[in-house]
């Protein structure tokens, strides 16, 4: 039944479970849509047979209907009410479909996408990135931690039922959960200019061994450097190999995040990475947030939005400074520190090994005409 | 209730007395004039041009889409067309359509007053119009504008084509609508003839009520919107823009604000109409005249707090995913209401099938089809599939062509005898309006189900899986393209040969048939009794 | 040489003068609230960015010289009181009385207009451009530029309102000592302070956002 | 609309604006924290009542017109809570 109806619909594949149970309610929906047409207009058609005008002369008076309404009122209420409680109803399942959409789990494999005009990059934890396809292993829970470098696109994978906008500026998130091995396509939903409908992608969903394998093969991801101090390891690497989080560790080091940050729970100016990642933090307004992506995006672009308690708003807004794949990078390095232990040899970090003759970043001119192109 | 013994008079009583089509006949009579009738007609001629024009670019996106890559146009040429179809059939056909044309030529007289309380408001309105017009149409075909009718940014302020003088013209168009909305509410409230208590006003009336509540309480949001967006990207101000410290979800907020509520500003003058059709055709008084008059009301009001439905995908919050989600339900039921009573009053009614009649059934299906979508996609993990693709594009067409230019045709149909005092043929009638239906039911079905397949709207170039749809779709409005200059010729014909019209020649009982076809230029040769309601069918007519 | 009295002159589609005048009233209360809100869609933005950048707001409001921004006010209540008093003499017939107070409206409203470019001056002079052109050594800081676009684009518009204001004002006047409008016709004279007004309502919402919560 | 208003009333309503103008500058003088933006704003709202109700003769015109102002102020406040609360709830 499923099968035929979701074939019946034009409906591709269900890639994931959620995408079969979303399908559910989408049949509910659309079956009742055409039911509910094709009722009302065969109704209406019905009476203009069953009531048609018998004689051809006009208005003769005596034919004429009677007096004012005869609707009964019992009947018309019952169907209203009927119809709300049925899209009560949808909304319910839907909005509770859609929180589960939009709530990954926690031990999800985090990827970072960055979109620009006209190209997709993920970026894996192991460093790795790949671009225009984007490889997860099968039967393990994705997250994909969107942003954007230009304006706005749309992550979109037909054959998951998901979708979400990645916004520059900001960080948004999406997850699945691949049930087969195979290839789905990914199309850009949002219309970003003259190549939109040819941004498109492919997600190749692999056996896990052969994800990590392949991941294996994949070059690091491609950190241009910036503002010319280029991308050697300046710290001691916390992490094994070019993973994601040691090139981010680069990136803190060249745009002198670790002047105020430290990476091994050392209190310094600003909070420290250590087991930040997820925590609870306490915020100077009495309120409290979850460090989850989003926080740290945010953090790095509105810093004086959301300042932790017990320390001051000195920080200054790297928006424009970072490019969106450093971003990705810094991020997967918080997230990489998150159980982190006190290490045997924990040498100061910083601001020995930081170049100290960074200027303090201000928002930089932007490039009006020049989306494509946002770092300085 | 008295029987009134006022006759409509007639020409043949009285010669003397010119229609407003032969009052003056110079251009400058017609220019300059301030006879809420003739500008009507000059809003039809307007309007009815934007609509050939959006057709002619809906035709070349339609024929661009046969195949999946290049067919006649390159990339950009296909992204200014889709957007200039969408702004010129949106801002300067559906939404001053009916209210401008039939709104202007029929709210005065079916309140019984002479003219439009600000009649050289009204004037100036259609110059503004015309002006809005301008600007917009110079502006995307000199300079090219790309960004969607939506205006999206950060695209639309760092798009390199014409944004920003297209955003000035959807603007001075915004004004146009506030003028007549403002305009048609004070008429409204202040020009009732005596006796003529709101509760006996035609349903038209109602519905253009409401929907120039929201003309004056949201196109505003949009100008401001707009200009912000014309500023950013003619200066660089970057109000919404990331990189100095702006938020791009604050402009779709904004733009939604009205365009939400702009969509009952495109539907309810359709639903003003058919209100009118069905009652005439069915010989009957509406199954409930409140339930339809309220609803007009509910839908303008609570039409104001679902923007967010638009919004589920980009990031907005959960909070506001869950609240806007629920309240398009609501809203959805105002719609619902009148389909039932439209639907009950067919039954025990006494019922002609014409051409408006034909195109009522139309409506009814593709209005509830359309409806019904819209509820689907405000279902949020649905959307999660459907936001940006043709099964929205589809969604919006059931109802704006489907049901507004359905009873855009129904309006020009049933009217067309009062407005030119003369008969259509009513067997071209009743081909065109089959071919029409037929047309758009190809046109736009399968678009659902390239939506459900996931093809994305606003795509130059597709997988090649999406083809055969795709080609029926621009077979199908093949079709619907041959059903409107079918109807646009026969309809030329009627005007100059087309069989003379008595006053009241649908034997309705609203008070518009009681003046003659075309009415005199102060609309009633004498101040006509409205005594008694619109839909009195049960008493005999006054003729 | 005496006036005639002037008499407003009923249109056909009126029944009455009491209609026709209701009509108008009507119809500009109905142009004030959508002037209202294209104004709210500004309120808005403020609203949701002051939640995003609330200390950055507080401290480039500090920027604004707040004795500037309540002199402004000063100056525009007493002008609405003038323009009331205005409208008031036209109906009671003392047209020199009228005269004179649109005179002092006219002469508040420039003395508003002085002072605020004034105060536009001095922040250019410190680097304070409204967006991309922002460039401020003190107010680095994101938000503060945030908070001087729409600065400049709110008492900008309501600036330009103020001009428009003036405008009708400058031509009621012109009427009113033309003896074009009296006692039987002055619908256009009541309009017009009614347009005064709301400027000054506008005002009275500006003034604390960005010169008082510092 | 028969009885026009007397010229004092504006005078009182005109003393009682800069009054209130006093008050506000005065309260953010005080700097209440978070309850400044509360206080200057209910008391923008009063002025602006003075100014709506007495300038522009609010208190005795017909229900439409006050129909009409009210439905404008809530307008403004239902655009700004919407956009708003997404913001402050994201
Ligand atoms: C005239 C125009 C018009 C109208 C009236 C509507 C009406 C509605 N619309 Fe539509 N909509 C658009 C024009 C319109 N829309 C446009 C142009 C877009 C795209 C914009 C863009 O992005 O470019 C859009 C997009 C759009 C979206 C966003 C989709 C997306 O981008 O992801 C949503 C989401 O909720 C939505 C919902 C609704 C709802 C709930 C209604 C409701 O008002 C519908 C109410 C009607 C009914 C519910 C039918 C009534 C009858 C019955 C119910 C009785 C019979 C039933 C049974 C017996 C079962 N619309
Ligand atoms: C009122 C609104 C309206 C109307 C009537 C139409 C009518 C049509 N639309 Fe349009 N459409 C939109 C509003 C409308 N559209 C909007 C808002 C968008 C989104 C734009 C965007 O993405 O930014 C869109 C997008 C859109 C797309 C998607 C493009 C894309 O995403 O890439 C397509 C594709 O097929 C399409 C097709 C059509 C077709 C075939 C018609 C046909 O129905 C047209 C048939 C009409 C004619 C052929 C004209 C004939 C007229 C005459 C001969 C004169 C008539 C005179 C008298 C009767 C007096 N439209
Ligand atoms: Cu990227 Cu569309
Ligand atoms: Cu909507």
């Amino acid at each position: 039944m499923n099968e035929l109806l979701r074939r019946l619909l034009f409906l591709p594949p269900q890639g994931t479970s959620l995408a079969r149970e979303v399908d559910y309610l989408h049949y509910s929906v659309v079956l009742s849509t055409m039911a509910g047409s094709a009722v009302v207009a065969a109704t209406a058609m019905w009476f203009a047979v069953r009531y048609r005008r018998r004689s051809p002369t006009t208005a003769g008076e005596s034919e004429v209907a009677e007096a004012a309404p005869r609707l009964s009122y019992g009947f018309e209420l019952a169907a209203i009410l009927g119809l709300l409680a049925l899209f009560v109803g949808w909304w319910v399942v839907g909005f509770r479909q859609f929180v589960k959409l939009e709530t990954p789990p926690l031990d999800a494999l985090t990827i970072q996408v960055v979109a620009k005009q006209w190209m997709w990059t993920f970026a894996y934890p192991s460093g790795a990135a790949s671009n225009a396809v984007l490889y997860v292993p099968a039967s393990r829970a994705v997250k994909l931690v969107l942003t954007s470098r230009d304006v706005i696109h749309s992550f979109y994978v037909p054959a998951f039922r998901i979708k979400q906008d990645a916004v520059p500026g900001q960080s948004t998130s999406i997850w699945f959960e691949a049930e087969q091995p195979g290839t789905y396509p990914v199309y850009c939903a949002e219309y970003c200019g003259t190549d939109h409908s040819t941004m498109r992608a492919q997600v190749v969903v692999l056996p896990s061994e052969d994800f990590a394998r392949r991941l294996e093969r994949l070059p690091p991801l491609d950190i241009p450097a910036a503002d010319g101090f280029g991308s050697g390891p300046l710290v001691r690497s916390r992490s094994d190999g070019t993973s994601l989080a040691r090139l981010g560790e680069g990136v803190a080091a060249r745009h002198g995040c670790l002047r105020c940050h430290t990476l091994d729970g050392t209190p310094h100016v600003g909070p420290t990475w250590a087991r930040l990642y997820q925590s609870d933090v306490a915020l100077e307004d009495g309120t409290s947030v979850r460090a989850d992506e989003s926080y740290l995006t945010e953090s790095m672009m509105d810093p004086r939005v959301k300042v932790r308690r017990g320390f001051a708003a000195v920080m200054p807004t790297y928006q424009g400074v970072l490019d969106a794949a450093e971003v990705g990078a810094l991020v997967e390095l918080i997230r990489s520190l998150r159980d982190f232990r006190e290490a045997p040899s924990t040498t100061p970090l910083a601001p020995a090994g930081a170049p100290s003759v960074i200027p303090l970043p201000r928002s930089p001119l932007p490039q009006l005409r020049s989306p494509g192109d946002s770092s300085p | 209730m008295t029987t009134s013994s006022v006759q409509p008079p007639s020409h043949a009583a009285n010669p003397a007395i010119r229609d407003y089509l032969h009052e003056g006949t110079s251009i400058r009579s017609w220019l300059l004039t301030r006879d809420h009738k003739r500008i009507s007609l000059m809003f039809l001629v307007a309007t009815s041009l934007s609509l050939l024009l959006g057709g002619i670019f809906a035709l070349l996106v339609r024929v661009e889409l046969l195949t999946p890559e290049r067919t006649i146009m390159d990339a950009v040429t296909y992204n200014r067309l889709f957007t200039l179809h969408g702004i010129v059939m949106v801002f300067m056909f559906m939404i001053p359509a009916i209210p401008t044309v039939f709104g202007n030529f029929l709210l005065p007289i079916m309140i019984g007053a002479k003219d439009v309380a600000f009649p050289r408001l009204n004037l100036a309105s259609f110059y503004v119009y015309a002006l809005g017009a301008a600007i917009t149409l110079t502006a995307m075909i000199a300079g090219g504008a790309d960004m969607g009718w939506t205006f999206y940014t950060p695209y639309s302020t760092t798009s390199p084509s014409a944004v920003a003088p297209v955003g000035l013209g959807v603007f001075v168009l915004g004004l146009s609508s506030i003028m007549t909305g403002l305009n048609f509410i004070v008429t409204t409230h202040t020009l009732r003839a005596r006796n003529l208590t709101w509760h006996k006003l035609p349903l038209f009336v109602w519905s253009i009520y409401a929907t120039s509540i929201i003309q004056v309480l949201a196109t505003p949001v949009l100008g401001m919107s707009l200009l912000l967006v014309a500023v950013d990207h003619a200066w660089g101000l970057g109000i919404f823009d990331p990189r100095l410290g702006g938020d791009p979800l604050l402009f779709q907020h904004l733009f939604w604000f009205y365009s939400h509520p702009a969509v009952y500003i495109m539907v309810l003058p359709a639903m003003a109409v058919i209100s009118e059709v069905v009652c005439t055709f069915a010989h009957r008084a509406p199954a409930s005249y409140r339930a339809i008059a309220y609803s007009s009301l509910g839908i303008a009001f609570v039409g104001f707090l679902t923007w967010g439905h638009h919004m589920f995908v980009s990031g907005m919050s959960l909070l506001d995913t869950g609240i806007f989600g629920v309240l398009s339900m609501f809203v959805a039921i105002f719609s619902a209401i009148k389909v039932v009573t439209w639907v009950a009053t067919l039954r025990r009614g006494s019922i002609r099938l014409t051409t408006p009649l034909i195109y009522f059934f139309a409506f009814l299906f593709l209005f509830v089809f359309g409806g019904m979508t819209g509820v689907a996609v405000a279902t949020s993990s649905l959307d999660l599939h459907w936001h940006d693709t043709y099964f929205v594009v589809a969604h919006f067409h059931f109802i704006m062509v489907g049901g507004t230019l359905t009873a855009y045709l129904a309006a020009l149909h049933y009217w067309f005898p009062k407005m030119f005092g003369r008969m259509y043929s009513e067997r071209w009638g009743t081909v065109a309006s089959i071919t029409v239906f037929t047309g758009f039911f190809f046109t736009f079905m399968p678009q659902f189900l390239l939506g459900n397949a996931g093809m994305p709207r606003r795509y130059y170039s597709y997988p090649p899986e999406y083809q055969w749809l795709n080609v029926l779709s621009t077979a199908g409005a093949s079709v619907l393209a041959a059903g409107m200059l079918l109807t646009v010729g026969y309809l030329a014909v009627a005007l100059f040969r087309g069989e003379r019209a008595g006053a009241n020649p649908w034997d309705s009982r609203s008070y518009e048939w009681l003046t003659t076809s075309p009415p005199p230029q102060h609309n009633f040769e004498e101040q006509p009794s409205m005594d008694r309601g619109p839909y009195d069918f049960h008493l005999p007519r006054l003729v | 040489m005496r006036r005639s009295e002037p008499q407003a002159v009923l249109q056909e589609q009126f029944g009455s003068l009491e209609q026709q005048q209701h009509a108008a009233r009507f119809g500009m209360w109905l142009f004030l609230t959508s002037e209202v809100l294209l104004f709210g869609a500004l309120f808005a933005l403020y609203t949701a960015y002051r939640l995003e950048y609330a200390e950055a707001f507080r401290s480039a409001a500090r920027h604004n010289a707040v004795w500037l921004g309540t002199a402004n006010t000063l100056v525009l209540i007493t002008s609405s009181l003038f323009a009331a008093w205005a409208a008031h003499a036209v109906k009671s017939g003392r047209a020199i009385m009228a005269e004179l107070c649109l005179l002092g409206t006219l002469a508040l409203g420039g003395l508003f207009l002085f002072l605020k470019l004034t105060e536009y001056a001095d922040h250019f002079r410190h680097g304070i451009y409204p967006g991309a052109y922002f460039r401020s050594p003190e107010l680095g800081e994101r938000g503060a530029g945030t908070f001087f676009t729409l600065y400049y684009f709110m008492t900008g518009l309501h600036g330009l309102h103020v001009v428009g204001g003036m405008s009708a004002l400058a031509i009621m006047l012109l009427q009113i000592s033309r003896g074009r409008y009296g006692p039987g016709r002055s619908t256009a004279v009541e309009l017009s302070v009614l347009y005064w007004h709301l400027v000054d309502v506008i005002w009275i919402f500006l003034w604390p956002l960005f010169y008082l919560l510092t | 609309m028969s009885d026009p208003p007397r010229a004092s009333s504006y005078l009182w309503a005109w003393l009682t604006l800069v009054l209130l103008t006093g008050i506000s500058f005065g309260a953010s003088r005080l700097h209440l924290g978070r309850w400044a933006a509360l206080v200057a704003l209910a008391i923008a709202c009063v002025k602006g009542g003075v100014v709506l109700t007495v300038f522009m003769h609010l208190y005795r015109a017909p229900f439409v017109l006050r129909f009409v102002a009210i439905l404008n102020i809530a307008w403004v406040a239902l655009l700004c809570a919407g956009v708003a609360a997404d913001v402050a709830a994201r």
